[in-house]
């Protein structure tokens, strides 16, 4: 697969190291979430066929995070977004 | 042996003869021969045998869809089993010998399973075998694996030498007939990165097998001058002998090139086979199209050939493989071979064709609405029977038969994405679909578009649809006139009889066992396959699959389409392991790390250990030691009494800055980070969100904003890359910068009694406890040498560990090593490391298994629940804060003579071994020679309130059962006072 | 005050580098680089320009490298840069660099943390096309990237047509150095 | 009709005209007590099973597609119960007492062929950990030997043992595993559920569920309402979708798992072997092919179509292991889809929703666990309480903080 980086265009997708959903941003506050908040956010997933958001990193590239769309049937990919920014744009901060 | 059956004409070099041996017979061929041709030429027809009745097999084909006429290829470790002799480029000194066969090809004793072949029908052997259950594994399965498999390998290492590569461009052209040449010079003259890739050895494809003309020369001559154009373009590369296997995600494309096959050896230092990932913005496919049988009883006798192929050894090859040669045909193209062969003067004696009326062959026995019933011939063909239209028999002398029953495009690497291929009923065969991959296109013959001018045109018109899509203008084409005739064919797929007639004729699938398959069910197209083994074979069913198809769609009264199509798999056609496998083989399967004191070491005599891709100092033996013990039990001693020096420089270091430095460190790791004074460290434990956990090492604070921290050697990558998802998605506006620095620091680890004397000698600076107390960390110098200094212990010793910068590393063991001779110092490696660590208590790999929390590991107290820090929630769940569950303890035999072994699981007196009585397990043993016994640690269930309990190790495996005595993890100074000193 | 000295090795473990030439192409080893990394500290890019202009720092763009008088520089991931600079004079390159960005920049000593391959001759993709997946010929002359090569992460900079470096992890020197020759010599 | 060597004999004689249909083609009925949603290996075990030792009736089984078709039919036919914690080595060791009995309980040649299984050893902390695996399953009653480098050496002295990267030091060997005929698994369930009144249904999708009142009425298909009592879902690798049905998101995400198969080959290889230091495990067919395969390729994926990096990554391991293959082809590569579960072990268990019942997250140990996975879930649909050997399997470990984590990977599938 050919990943289409934000920053250095297009590179081979065994450069990277897949993580999962994208949803793992979206990671509770440990002071106030409950257990099962955690156990939601850290096991269960849409794992959709279909359009999913997903995490990569570079790690033999340029170390960034990636989110990337990417339809799970085709393997079609539809979006790559600097996962930093998503992560703002989410919310997310220090 | 001369070649008998070699006439006039071809594509090959008569001015030099090539020598080669066929099952021990020599034989005399041409440069431009392949192995088949050849031995055709020599009037060889007989090559293999087939798989499950061992009946003598030919070449049904001239190229790589050849299901038949396999062989070994070379002999001794080079030997290659499944060799297609229709694609071998022959060679000077070449041997092959056949395969499949037992006592000789001529004769071979398992033909008797062609007696047997009413008992042997499909799928048989899933009806009987069963009794007595033991018998399969003993009796039975033996028996079939030795009658099963094609050819053999000699279980000896292949000794060629095989590369990878990556190839970039815009345009990736997988075929170089008439489509993929035209479509390479619409695509190269207009500037484009091309390449062009086919697997024969010469570019051409049927144009170097026909007769016809393009503008006024041959095809194979105006195929010439297209290849010396586009070789002179700098932006096109041709490759021959070079199969597009597979088509992957994004436009990448995995190409083998054969470099060496036709050599009969590699050249030194040169590769046997490249593999290539070829990466390509735009591709196009134009493979061409392959023949297909007509079934009828008998029809896979040596000398019953596709029509086209018979056509192509005769113009390409000069070859005539029989005497007396017959054409059976459904469709024009037989006409042409007939035409053709009659042309070279090859004796047609009658064409057998199943339509009425049509065009009337001028000069030839032109049967029309005739089919061919059967066939005779021990060892190769000698005669058909052929049904008249008036229903008339009649026995036909001949030696050849060519079979026609249409061509269906090579449409297999549009299907390797899984999508299918749409049927045609012009051409009664299957073409792609469309944008069944994105961005490859389709051209000429692989498309359905069958005549030569279709094929320039269409290769043409598709390049210039890539270069549009990709901004690229092409100039003008001129195309030569070349021959445009219509596909005329009725579809005939077999003809009705009582006997067998062969579809698959390498697995030996007949019309028979189609039947059965129907009859009993198995009437979707995958149980067909899988039930029949249709299509499983060496070939994929290139020339078999849509003729199957055809006869279960007339069982099942529905149409070809609708009864289904088989998806084609990568790769293409078979590829060498090695070739996949690359380089990597050996000692060149995965990099070495090397540590700075390996040259060092070495020169020592060192024995080193795999630390994942490093190579560690295991022990370091001495004069006179005859076991690793003696040599690591002097290491333990000597540091325990005065001092030893170890490489750790394996441990990760991560380098972590900026003004959030610190609260970052709080969220990473389970205890806190922010409260450190500079010039401190401290132990860390990192949790995974699901509160296991996940790594642990020092972190020093070596400024305001600036934290050194460590990991374990296994995890320096994860740990990483961890730090920067937490840094980048978890808390993207930290003011936190990352990079590790492992390998720019040589560490090494000084521990003992007498390291600070050792170390003062050796650094510029004051390190007396006041200076510089324990768990103190700064920058200091080594002989005016920027340098870092930790005072941390591992093995429980005053101990330091000190880095210089890496290319120093080499000095600084040989300058401690001198400064360290008045304190007898040694170096321990990593066997000595573990037995200190385990008198001292601390968890390792063993212990840091991934299944691993801190509460089972008696660090409970360590997860803050003041922060919020990863893990740290899911920690706390009920099944993870059982108060009777596992705790580290130590562990030591009751007999100090006692052995114990790592593994062994933990049991209480008296009770069975029975995993319900499983109390925990041994992780981590060594002998201390400090103690004069075997420790050990372990996870025991409810543990922490065990010690002193009396139980027993068992290890099954070996049959021992040892009493041990449950005992706390630390082993040796449990107050730390050494370590304070 | 302890008076001696250490001396240094290579990466491939000699007093001095190694060449090696191969057909067309000469494979030099080179120690006489210091390199340190240089990341932005959060929002202090203006400051770190500024300091970096004053020095005669070049902060090439992404996938690029560039170099300056004395410093050079390649881009290794947003706001972070690997300065290079001569060893001889440069040996403590943190120190140097320190004074000039105070607190705008994270630096970090990187200079023994890679070994480095010069590689020279004409058809340069010819060889490294055996080797990594990135796209020299058609890369303009200062494109830097990270790249695989035999399982090692690397950093390949295109000086110019006939000249590219490689950084590679310095404890694999001799992994690295060795898939070099090997692949120069099959396609020799 | 009951299939033996004489019936083959009789039938030779007299031209093949006595078989009959393996398996009937029933229009799917109003409704049943119990639809299975699936008609792979585990869907036809379960109906199988349910029909013939827990004796219940009104059975259907649902498939979309063709029976066998799922990862039943395109997996690398292994078994073994070389597992190492509680939850699972019972589990798996019930699985491969019942495929040594399978053949003559369902009268069909699966060709069960228990040649013996090892994992090779090259560390010494690899050996710390497959004493604690082979002791852990002789305590749960399986068998378990370690052999030492020269027992390993006589076995397959083809192996790498001189240049290796990572020496061979030994290996875990379970002599009673082996491979299986995949194929003939879902026809031999399939031909015997039938047999005992069982409706397989084929091309018949399940496209809703009916749920009323947290209970559980039916389920839509493309071929109509089917009404039911009971549902069970056994559909690897759809496993998200079909729950997704009944509003439910699972702990596991779909993954591709690449197999490989050689040309066919004369006798090289016995039993099954797995190389420690790479991606690799292969077992050579009864008809000579080599079968191998390794990682899966990493990402989410319903394509059942991999990459070349684990392509090349698993043949790398092949030729470090054993470089002799390197003039044997790769004949056909295919890919299944794995529903990779959070913490690598199966879910056999109840759902919120009464009459729900699902089967799933078997990662790649699915092909071995066939007849168990068949029989505790039907035993659980008839009884409505776990099998013991399957009582680990439940929804809610992740929220007690029980998983079941062999490779102790954690929260990350694509891990397991």
């Amino acid at each position: 697969m050919i990943i289409h980086h934000p920053i250095l265009g297009p590179r081979d997708a065994q450069e990277f190291v897949y993580l999962g959903d994208a949803s793992l941003i979206g990671r509770p506050d440990g002071l106030t979430a409950s257990i099962e908040d955690f156990h939601n956010y850290t096991y269960l997933r849409d794992n959709p066929a279909g359009a999913h958001r997903e995490l990569w990193y570079h790690e033999q590239g340029d170390r960034s995070w990636l989110v990337v769309t990417r339809n799970t049937v085709t393997h079609e990919i539809l979006q790559v977004e600097l996962a930093r920014d998503v992560a703002r744009a989410e919310g997310r901060s220090k | 042996m001369s070649q008998s059956n070699r006439i006039s004409g071809g594509l090959i070099d008569r001015s030099q003869t090539l020598r080669f041996h066929f099952d021990g017979l020599p034989y005399l061929g041409h440069p431009g021969d392949t192995l088949a041709s050849a031995l055709l030429a020599n009037g060889v027809r007989l090559m293999g045998r087939s798989f499950k009745y061992h009946r003598p097999r030919g070449p049904i084909s001239a190229g790589s869809e050849e299901p038949n006429a396999l062989v070994e290829l070379r002999s001794g470790a080079r030997q290659e089993p499944n060799t297609r002799a229709t694609v071998a480029e022959l060679f000077d000194g070449l041997t092959a010998q056949s395969q499949n066969r037992w006592p000789s090809l001529k004769f071979d004793a398992l033909a008797i399973n062609d007696r047997f072949n009413s008992f042997l029908t499909a799928g048989f052997y899933y009806k009987t075998f069963m009794w007595p259950a033991s018998f399969w594994e003993k009796v039975y399965e033996p028996i079939i694996r030795r009658a099963a498999g094609l050819g053999s390998l000699t279980k000896l290492e292949d000794p060629d030498t095989y590369d990878k590569g990556f190839l970039h461009c815009d345009i990736l052209i997988i075929g170089a007939g008439p489509a993929g040449l035209s479509a390479a010079l619409t695509a190269g003259r207009s500037g484009a990165r091309v390449i062009l890739a086919d697997e024969d050895f010469r570019m051409g494809g049927r144009l170097n097998a026909e007769t016809f003309e393009l503008g006024d020369q041959a095809g194979s001559a105006w195929a010439d001058g297209a290849v010396a154009e586009l070789s002179s373009l700098p932006n096109v590369r041709l490759m021959t002998r070079t199969t597009v296997a597979g088509a992957f995600d994004h436009g990448i494309y995995g190409a083998v090139e054969r470099v060496s096959d036709h050599l009969i050896e590699p050249a030194p230092g040169k590769p046997r086979q490249t593999f290539w990932r070829i990466y390509s913005q735009r591709a196009i496919l134009t493979g061409g199209a392959t023949e297909r049988p007509i079934a009828f009883e008998n029809n896979d006798r040596p000398g019953i050939m596709l029509a086209g192929s018979l056509r192509a050894y005769a113009n390409r090859w000069g070859v005539a493989v029989g005497d007396k040669t017959a054409i059976f045909t459904n469709n024009d193209d037989g006409l042409r071979t007939a035409r053709d062969l009659q042309s070279k003067g090859v004796d047609v004696v009658a064409v057998i064709d199943s339509r009425e009326g049509g065009e009337l062959l001028p000069g030839i026995r032109h049967l029309r609405g005739a089919e061919v019933m059967g066939s005779a011939g021990r060892l190769g063909l000698s005669s058909i029977t052929v049904r008249h239209a008036d229903g008339k028999t009649e026995v036909i002398k001949a030696t050849a038969l060519g079979v026609s029953g249409g061509w269906n495009p090579n449409v297999n690497i549009t299907s390797h994405h899984r999508s299918r291929p749409i049927w045609r009923d012009d051409i009664a065969a299957f073409v792609p679909g469309s944008g069944e991959i994105a961005n490859l296109s389709v051209a000429g013959a692989a498309a359905g578009t069958l005549s030569t001018h279709g094929a320039l045109v269409t290769g043409d018109e598709v390049a210039r649809a890539a270069l549009a899509s990709l901004g690229l203008t092409a100039t003008a084409a001129n195309l030569p006139k070349a021959e445009d005739a219509p596909v005329r064919i009725t579809p005939m797929w077999y003809v009705k009889g009582s006997n067998r007639a062969w579809i698959d004729s390498q697995n030996d699938v007949t019309v028979k066992d189609i039947k059965l398959a129907h009859q009993e069910n198995f009437t979707s197209v995958e149980h067909l396959k899988r039930y029949t083994t249709l299509g499983m074979a060496t070939d994929q069913g290139k020339t078999s699959n849509v003729l199957g198809l055809a006869v279960m769609a007339g069982l099942t009264g529905k149409s070809i389409p609708d009864t289904g199509t088989t998806v084609y798999r990568p790769p293409y056609t078979p590829v060498a392991l090695g070739a996949l496998g690359g380089r990597g083989r050996g000692q060149e399967f995965k990099p070495f790390r090397l540590t700075p004191s390996h040259k060092w070491a070495q020169e020592q005599g060192a024995v080193f250990v795999e630390v994942g891709y490093w190579l560690r100092t295991q022990w370091l033996p001495k004069a006179g030691e005859t076991t690793w013990r003696d040599s690591v039990d002097r290491e333990v001693l000597a540091t325990r009494k005065s001092v030893g020096i170890c490489d750790v420089t394996t441990l990760g270091k991560i380098d972590i800055q900026g003004t959030d430095a610190g609260a970052f460190l709080d969220k990473v790791y389970a205890n806190t980070f922010s409260t450190l004074a500079v010039g401190k460290c401290r132990y860390g434990l990192m949790l995974r969100e699901d509160g296991m956990v996940f790594d642990d090492g020092t972190t020093a604070r070596m400024g305001q904003n600036e934290y050194v921290t460590t990991t374990t050697t296994a995890n320096a990558v994860t740990v990483f890359r961890h730090l920067e998802f937490c840094r980048q998605v978890l808390w993207p506006d930290m003011d936190v910068q990352l990079i590790s620095t492992t390998e720019a620091w040589a560490q090494f680890s000084v521990a003992g009694p007498n390291a600070r004397k050792l170390l003062q000698k050796v650094v510029d600076q004051d390190i007396s406890d006041a200076a510089f107390p324990y768990m103190g960390a700064g920058n200091i110098t080594v002989g005016g040498l920027r340098a870092r200094l930790f005072r941390i212990s591992f093995s429980g010793e005053l101990a330091y560990e000190i880095a210089v910068p890496t290319r120093y590393g080499d000095a600084m063991i040989r300058k401690l090593m001198e400064a360290g001779a008045e304190f007898d110092a040694v170096v321990y490696g990593t066997e000595a490391l573990g037995v200190m660590r385990i008198e001292k208590g601390h968890v390792a790999g063993n212990e840091l298994n991934g299944t691993s929390t801190a509460l089972n590991m008696g660090l409970g107290k360590m997860v803050s629940r003041k922060k919020d820090s990863i893990g740290m929630v899911l920690s706390q769940r009920e099944g993870m804060t059982r108060d009777d569950g596992l705790r580290l303890v130590g562990v030591k035999p009751v007999n100090p003579a006692a052995e114990l072994k790592a593994g062994s699981h933990f049991l209480k007196t008296g009770v069975a071994a029975k995993a319900e009585n499983d109390d925990g397990w041994l992780t981590s043993l060594v002998y201390s020679p400090h103690l004069g016994h075997y420790i050990a640690l372990g996870y025991l269930k409810d543990g922490s309130n065990r010690i002193g309990e009396k139980m027993r190790a068992v290890n099954l495996l070996a049959g021992t059962d040892t009493e041990i005595e449950i005992v706390s993890p630390h082993f040796i100074d449990p107050e730390g006072e050494r370590l304070r000193a | 005050m302890p008076d001696f000295i250490l001396n240094p090795i290579t990466a491939l473990g000699h007093a001095t580098p190694e060449v090696d030439i191969i057909g067309p192409w000469t494979i030099t080893e080179r120690a006489d680089v210091a390199l340190a990394s240089l990341a932005v500290r959060r929002g202090r890019l203006g400051d770190v320009q500024t300091s970096a202009a004053a020095v005669g720092l070049p902060l090439p763009a992404a996938g690029a490298s560039a170099s300056g008088a004395l410093y050079s520089a390649f881009w290794m991931t947003p706001e972070m840069w690997m300065v290079e600079a001569p060893f001889a004079s440069h040996e403590d390159i943190r120190a140097h660099l320190l004074p000039a960005f105070g607190d705008a920049a994270s630096i970090t000593e990187q200079t023994d943390a890679w070994v480095r391959f010069d590689l020279a001759g004409a058809d340069l993709p010819r060889l490294l096309e055996r080797l990594s997946n990135f796209d020299l010929a058609k890369a303009a002359a200062g494109a830097a990237t990270r790249t695989v090569m035999e399982h090692l992460g690397c950093y390949l900079i295109k000086r110019t047509d006939t000249l590219v470096t490689v950084y590679g992890p310095r404890s694999s020197a001799q992994s690295l150095h060795h898939a070099l020759i090997v692949a120069a010599q099959s396609v020799l | 009709m009951r299939y033996s060597g004489f019936r083959i004999l009789k039938e030779a004689l007299t031209g093949h005209k006595g078989w009959g249909h393996a398996w009937r083609d029933p229009e799917p009925q109003a409704s049943y007590d119990y639809i299975i949603i699936g008609g792979g290996g585990h869907g036809l075990a379960t109906a199988y099973y349910l029909a013939k030792e827990f004796k219940q009736a009104r059975i259907a089984v649902l498939e979309k597609g063709y029976l066998g078709g799922g990862n039943v039919g395109r997996n690398t036919t292994i078994i073994r119960s070389n597992y190492l914690l509680d939850g699972n080595e019972p589990f798996y060791e019930f699985s491969l007492k019942l495929w040594e009995g399978l053949e003559q309980d369902f009268n069909y040649n699966a060709m069960v062929s228990q040649r013996g299984i090892i994992n090779l050893i090259h560390t010494d902390a690899a050996r710390d950990a497959a004493t604690r695996r082979g002791n852990a399953m002789i305590l749960n009653g399986a068998d378990a030997e370690l052999l030492n480098r020269d027992q390993v050496r006589a076995m397959y002295p083809f192996l790498n043992f001189d240049n290796a990267r990572f020496p061979i030091k030994g290996a875990l060997m379970q002599r009673r595993g082996g491979t299986v005929r995949h194929d003939a698994v879902a026809w031999g369930y399939a031909r015997g559920a039938d047999g005992l009144g069982v409706d397989l249904i084929q091309n018949c999708e399940v496209t809703g569920m009916r749920i009323e009142n947290g209970k559980i009425l039916g389920v839509e298909t493309s071929r109509g309402f089917i009404g039911a009592k009971k549902v069970g879902v056994a559909v690897a690798g759809s496993s998200s979708k079909v729950m997704a049905h009944a509003g439910m998101r699972l702990p596991m995400e779909s993954h591709v798992l690449q197999a490989f198969v050689s040309e066919g080959l004369k006798p090289l290889i016995d039993g099954v072997m797995t190389f420690g230091a790479g991606h690799f495990y292969v077992s050579q067919s009864d008809k000579g092919g080599l079968v191998f395969g390794g990682d899966i390729d990493g990402y989410n994926s319903y394509a059942q179509r991999g990459n070349l990096p684990v392509v090349e990554d698993v043949i790398e391991g092949g030729m470090a292991l054993m470089p002799m293959i390197g003039r044997a082809r790769l004949l056909r590569t295919w890919g299944g889809i794995m529903d990779m579960s959070m913490d690598g072990s199966p879910i056999i268990d109840r759902t919120h929703i009464d009459g729900l019942y699902f089967n799933g997250g078997w990662c790649y140990g699915g092909f071995k666990a066939t007849p168990a996975s068949g029989w505790c879930f039907a035993h659980l649909l008839a009884k409505d309480e776990p099998h013991v050997t399957a009582k680990a399997y439940r929804f809610d470990r992740f929220l007690k903080g029980l998983m079941i984590d062999e490779k102790g990977q954690g929260a990350q599938p694509n891990l397991h």
